[in-house]
């Protein structure tokens, strides 16, 4: 099956995930950053697809986009940042967080231009239809012990988000 | 007698109210309507209108004594306090100004009056103390209405019963802010109809049909004058 | 309570020290221009989140010092200002006055001219019913009920201006009795009525009575006991749905009311739905009186011996009758001449209004416009 | 070029556009979803308006156009024309963005509604969690337009429809997957995401999911039902617009062209979760009975079914052409309506011509089946009075999630049983 994903649609996706990155952390309104990342979620599905993980980009849309982001939304709107606004938005640290940020892009480049080996030469071909009935598999198969930890720990965090925020239990 | 002060000759068109002449041609002139007795004369006195309109025309029903079980025991507590009439079959108490107020509070818990019916107040401006308070009431166990009137100066201070019945709450706003009698008591006697920085009580007589608190418009409505 | 008309915004933390998750007092300036305040009405609601703290009714937007008006007009000329205080049941008003003065003249009106006005006074409080239900079922979100009353209630509409020439604000009696005779086919006309109206409120019940998103809405919403509304002189409907069986046509009957058997629907609980209910029978009952007023309409005069010029003696008296809000009453003082020397007229809106608050407390905002519908109230009535 | 375009068209093709890859016949089905769409609209706009006026002893609009018919026209010009306002100290780029995302989710819910087996735009192998994905995101669109129109009503009403539109997709999603897990009752075991997956499941197994295992596929799908009327805020659940409490919720400020876009958003979400619930439940595009009446019979009386739609439609409007008064004035409308009628008449003669009856059968059993859940939303609008908001979460975490919960239980359960 001819992939449909060219490398525009690579080159793309990732510069609208870079754009959408800064846009995250320059924004001076919390609503407009909260837009970027949900942008900068959506193109990071898109990039899920392009990899034939389809079930993993629809996880990401309805969590990612559709949930958490909606929660954040919420968050900022019930709590008034006019008096946020006001104060100056950039600290005196921006020295050290370029020094860090510029320490992560050379370890990333020395990976890759040293670390040729790791990559396989041509894309593996993925079955993409049966993703999702893989990862279902092997979700209830071999890691069904983790899977019903994981949702034990979710629940305990609903149960504290309830009781911190109801007055009267 | 509604003494309307006589308007302005600017006003050409009196709009609404027919001009009443104030001659003195008006029948009753001299002694307050019969309701509004005062205690000082003697009863009988009182009784007959001063000279009905008509000649002809039969003296109309006059206020009689009222003798009741519930009149006799409040004119056993009261004494001169109260008198007890019925005019046209409504049986009202004439009360003291002083006394009312223990008057009611009895009538309600003993006589079981649970419900007023309505507060009001009118006002003869010629008597020294111009104002007649009415309290209506109603019995619900049996079935009976009681008026209960009384006689207020200007200015001074009536007892407010918004303890006894809460109804009494608005009635009693309402009265103050048509004709200024002061409640003492009331939770938050403030004006109920009427925009709170309006000067002036409508109702009184002495307060024209087409007078408006023309300062209160300019400020608020920024015309010149409502008319 | 603090100054009410500064709308303190609800996201303005800095208006009272709170700290972040403790509940802020939302102020809700409802009105005068609501769509569900049924006229000018206002009410400050004070808020914690969805839920209702108190609210203080804001009136007057309407005051047209009606009572200041009667004392520079003749008992005559004052009649049709009587129609546009509660507009929706002006009948009843016309009967309450034109009864009064007759009282004031010691005049009884007529047998045939009570019956009409009992006749009238009944299909009032049918059609103020069903604007009642129409309005209300609009406020709590059902949409059609309105489209049913309003076709309903134009019949009645038509019978009284073919009787007196107007539809809402009829003036249709006089003081001493009625003016107009009834028009040929009166008769017919109120019997064809009948018959079309008991089905339809058969209808009004299929929609609304065992509608569960209705009953939900209604059912515990704006209770108030029966001892509360006696307190705060709560009459009407609204009385008789906590269970208090009190109706003034039955207590103490004016006009030819006591000719008539017709039962008093009372409720249990006090709450919007069994209000709904009580005003629904009370329908079913006016017809059964309507029916056996025009069975038994008497042949005669129409209009008592009244002299032209109207001179009731000098006295006071207060007659009341059943207006479909309530007790509507009026204090009549004469002090001889043509004009009366005080009208005072006791309104059942603006009193029930005051009971808003203490039935409002600890409901939803929502539920606050649902009781607001249940009082039935009209603000020309509450503001005079 | 011409090549591109004809291989697709080649019988042994038998697979949507999307996967075949074929971009040219993709965006002539998208033309033609959106174009469909966008004319449903127009109609429900009229038909919502008429249903609803006659089912309250009203007549609804008579006069633009005969029986108003050109009224969804005169909408839409007087919505384009008028001014579109943006409230002072709004958010502009939020405030002009929202309706924008609200519209975004909403259509892009239809390239995965399979009209017909090859009928789609494309068929994801993740179709049915793309589409709940999607529809989750028209949240946002709600949630910043009634902070963009900085005022209280709109945050309120945006607020308050954002956590109604989120409790229900809990809802929702359980039953989904109870008509997912139904899929997997197969040879191999494994069931399938993809829409028409999901159909061809339901045509394999010779029945619709409603009535599988009985009464668990019927619950499962009144579960959906009530979470899509809430989904949309629609009929009892309208409490974002009520117009008693909030004025009208998050489109408060809204005017003109950009309020006309809410309308058709709202109108085109509830196409689409009428369509996600007709493929899941209703067997999308197979006709009634498939396997009981089988036979070419069957299939030519089935068949001819659009066509006498189409016919009973034209007899209708000349009906009401005929019925029109005979003055002057009216004789226009009638003639507008006679013609209208014809042009229906022509529309049901070229669904009788054989090959265009074979091919039309699949959608049109897919939209009759989506314009009787159309019909459903108009009713519900005329009976139920608006739910208040706690009871309206109420009945979305206390019902709806606890039974959606029980019959995933009980469907895999019965999955089990059967085996």
């Amino acid at each position: 099956m001819t992939p449909v994903a060219t490398p525009f649609f690579f080159y793309m996706l990732s510069g609208l995930m870079i754009i959408g990155g800064l846009l995250v952390i320059t924004r001076k309104n919390a609503v407009h950053s909260a837009l970027a990342l949900i942008l900068t979620l959506l193109a990071q599905a898109g990039l899920y697809l392009m990899l034939y993980a389809p079930f993993v980009a629809g996880v990401q849309i309805i969590l990612y986009a559709g949930g958490i982001m909606v929660l954040f939304l919420f968050v900022i709107m019930l709590v008034n940042l006019e008096r946020m606004q006001k104060e100056k938005q950039f600290n005196k640290q921006w020295l050290v967080g370029l020094v860090a940020a510029l320490s992560l892009g050379a370890m990333f480049v020395a990976v890759y231009v040293r670390g040729r080996a790791l990559f396989p030469e041509r894309a593996v071909s993925l079955p993409e239809a049966q993703n999702t009935q893989s990862i279902g598999l092997m979700l209830y198969g071999n890691y069904m012990f983790a899977f019903e930890i994981a949702s034990l720990l979710l629940l305990v965090a609903i149960i504290g988000a309830v009781v911190m925020a109801k007055k009267r239990i | 007698m509604p003494e309307d002060p006589k308007p302005p000759a600017a006003r050409s068109t009196n709009t609404g109210t027919p001009e009443k002449p104030v001659a003195g041609a008006n029948p009753v002139s001299a002694t307050p309507p019969a309701a509004g007795a005062p205690p000082a004369p003697a009863k009988a006195a009182a009784a007959a209108p001063a000279k009905p309109a008509a000649p002809a025309k039969p003296a109309g029903p006059v206020p009689t004594l009222w003798e009741a079980a519930l009149v006799d025991r409040l004119k056993r507590r009261f004494g001169s306090g109260i008198e007890a009439w019925t005019y046209l079959g409504q049986h009202y108490l004439q009360a003291d100004g002083a006394v009312v107020a223990e008057l009611l509070q009895i009538l309600r818990d003993e006589e079981k009056f649970d419900y007023c019916v309505d507060v009001t107040a009118l006002h003869y401006p010629k008597r020294e103390r111009p104002f007649d308070l009415v309290w209506i009431l109603y019995s619900f166990p049996n079935n009976q209405r009681v008026r209960v009137k009384a006689q207020f100066a200007d200015g001074a201070g009536a007892p407010s019963v918004v303890k006894l019945w809460p109804t009494t709450n608005w009635l009693e706003r309402e009265v103050f802010d048509m004709f200024g009698i002061r409640f003492e008591g009331h939770p938050d006697l403030k004006r109920i109809l009427l925009p709170d920085g309006w000067k002036g009580h409508p109702l009184r007589k002495d307060y024209g049909i087409l007078q408006q608190d023309s300062e209160w418009v300019q400020i608020n409505l920024g015309i010149e004058s409502g008319q | 309570m603090n100054d009410p008309n500064s709308a303190v915004s609800p996201l303005d933390l800095d208006a009272k020290e709170s700290t972040f998750l403790d509940a802020n007092e939302l102020i809700l300036n409802m009105g005068p221009q609501h769509p569900a305040t049924h006229g000018v009405l206002r009410v400050i609601l004070k808020l914690d989140g969805e839920k209702v703290l108190g609210l203080e009714c804001i009136i007057g937007y309407l005051h047209r010092g009606v009572e200041k008006i009667a004392e520079n007009r003749t008992y005559a000329m004052f009649n049709p200002y009587v129609d546009r205080m509660d507009y929706v049941a002006a009948v009843s008003n016309g009967l309450g006055y034109c009864e009064a003065v007759e009282k004031l003249l010691n005049v009884e009106a007529p047998p045939r001219a009570n019956y009409i006005r009992v006749i009238l006074a009944e299909l009032n409080r049918i059609a103020s019913h069903q604007l009642w239900l129409g309005t209300h079922a609009l406020d709590i979100g059902a949409m059609t009920p309105l489209f049913y009353t309003f076709r309903d209630r134009e019949e009645i509409l038509k019978i009284f201006e073919k009787y007196c020439g107007a539809r809402l604000t009829t003036h249709a009696f006089r003081i001493g009795g009625c003016l107009y005779e009834t028009y040929d086919g009166f008769e017919q006309d109120v019997r064809n009525f009948l018959d079309f109206v008991g089905p339809k409120i058969n209808e009004y019940e299929e929609l609304l009575t065992t509608n569960r998103i209705w009953v939900r809405r209604t059912r515990d919403v704006g209770v108030i006991s029966g001892k509360d509304c006696i307190a705060l002189g709560v009459t009407g409907p609204v009385l008789r749905a906590s269970g208090v069986k009190w109706d003034l046509r039955k207590a103490q009957p004016y006009a030819a009311y006591k000719k008539f058997d017709f039962e008093i629907p009372t409720g249990t609980n006090g709450d919007t739905y069994d209000r709904y209910l009580v005003r629904m029978a009370e329908m079913r009952q006016s017809i059964r009186i309507i029916r056996q007023a025009v069975d038994g309409l008497p042949s005669g005069p129409i209009m008592a011996k009244v002299s032209k010029v109207i001179k009731p003696p000098v006295g006071e008296i207060y007659h009341s009758i059943e207006a479909p809000k309530g007790e509507l009453g009026y204090f009549i003082a004469s002090d001889g001449s043509t004009q009366p020397y005080r009208v005072r007229v006791r309104p059942p809106s603006f009193v029930n209004l005051q009971a808003l608050d203490l039935m409002c407390k600890d409901q939803l905002v929502a539920d606050v416009i649902a009781v607001i519908g249940t009082l039935d109230i009209v603000l020309g009535e509450v503001d005079r | 070029m011409l090549n591109y375009i004809t291989s697709y068209l080649d019988k042994n093709v038998q697979v949507t556009p999307g996967q075949a890859g074929n971009i040219f016949w993709a965006l002539v089905y998208i033309l033609c979803v959106f174009g469909g769409v966008s004319l449903v609209v127009v109609c429900m706009n009229w038909l919502e308006r008429k249903i609803l006026a006659h089912m309250q002893v009203r007549i609804g609009p008579m006069r633009v156009g005969p029986h108003g018919l050109l009224q969804p026209i005169a909408d839409a010009l007087k919505l384009i024309l008028k001014e579109d306002i943006i409230p002072e100290g709004a958010d502009t780029v939020v405030f002009w963005f929202a309706p924008l995302i609200i519209l975004l989710a909403v259509f892009s819910v239809y390239c995965v509604i399979p009209f017909g087996p090859t009928h789609a735009i494309t068929d994801m192998n993740i179709g049915l969690l793309f589409m709940l994905g999607v529809s989750s995101l028209g949240v946002l669109g709600i949630v910043m337009a009634g902070w963009a129109s900085n005022s209280h009503y709109p945050l309120i009403g945006a607020l308050r429809s954002s956590a109604q539109m989120v409790s229900y997709e809990i809802a929702m999603g359980l039953a989904v997957v109870s008509a997912v897990l139904m899929t997997s009752l197969n040879a191999q075991g494994t069931g399938t995401l993809s829409m028409i997956g999901i159909v061809q499941a339901q045509q394999s197994q010779h029945i619709w999911f409603a009535f599988k295992f009985f009464p668990l596929g019927l619950i499962a799908f009144v579960v959906f039902a009530i979470a899509m009327v809430a989904e949309t805020n629609r009929a009892p659940f309208d409490l974002p617009e009520a117009e008693s409490e909030l004025t009208a919720g998050f489109h408060t400020e809204y005017s003109g062209l950009r309020w006309s876009l809410f309308m058709l958003g709202e109108y085109a979400g509830m196409i689409a979760v009428s369509s996600i619930a007709t493929t899941l439940w209703l067997g999308g595009w197979m006709r009634p009975f498939p396997n009981l009446l089988r036979g070419a019979a069957w299939d030519m009386a089935f068949s001819l079914f659009p066509a006498l739609t189409f016919f009973g439609l034209a007899g209708l409007t000349f009906y009401g052409a005929a019925r029109m008064a005979k003055t002057s004035f009216f004789r226009v409308q009638a003639m507008g309506l006679a013609g209208f009628g014809a042009v229906l008449g022509v529309i049901g003669l070229i669904l009788l011509l054989p090959p265009v009856r074979t091919g039309i059968q699949d959608i049109y059993w897919f939209v009759a089946k989506i314009a009787v859940f159309l019909y459903l939303f108009i009713w519900y609008r005329a009976t139920f009075p608006r739910y208040r908001f706690d009871q309206l979460m109420k009945v979305g975490w206390k019902v709806l999630l606890p039974v959606g919960l029980g019959v995933l239980i009980l469907t895999a359960a019965a999955g089990v049983v059967t085996g």
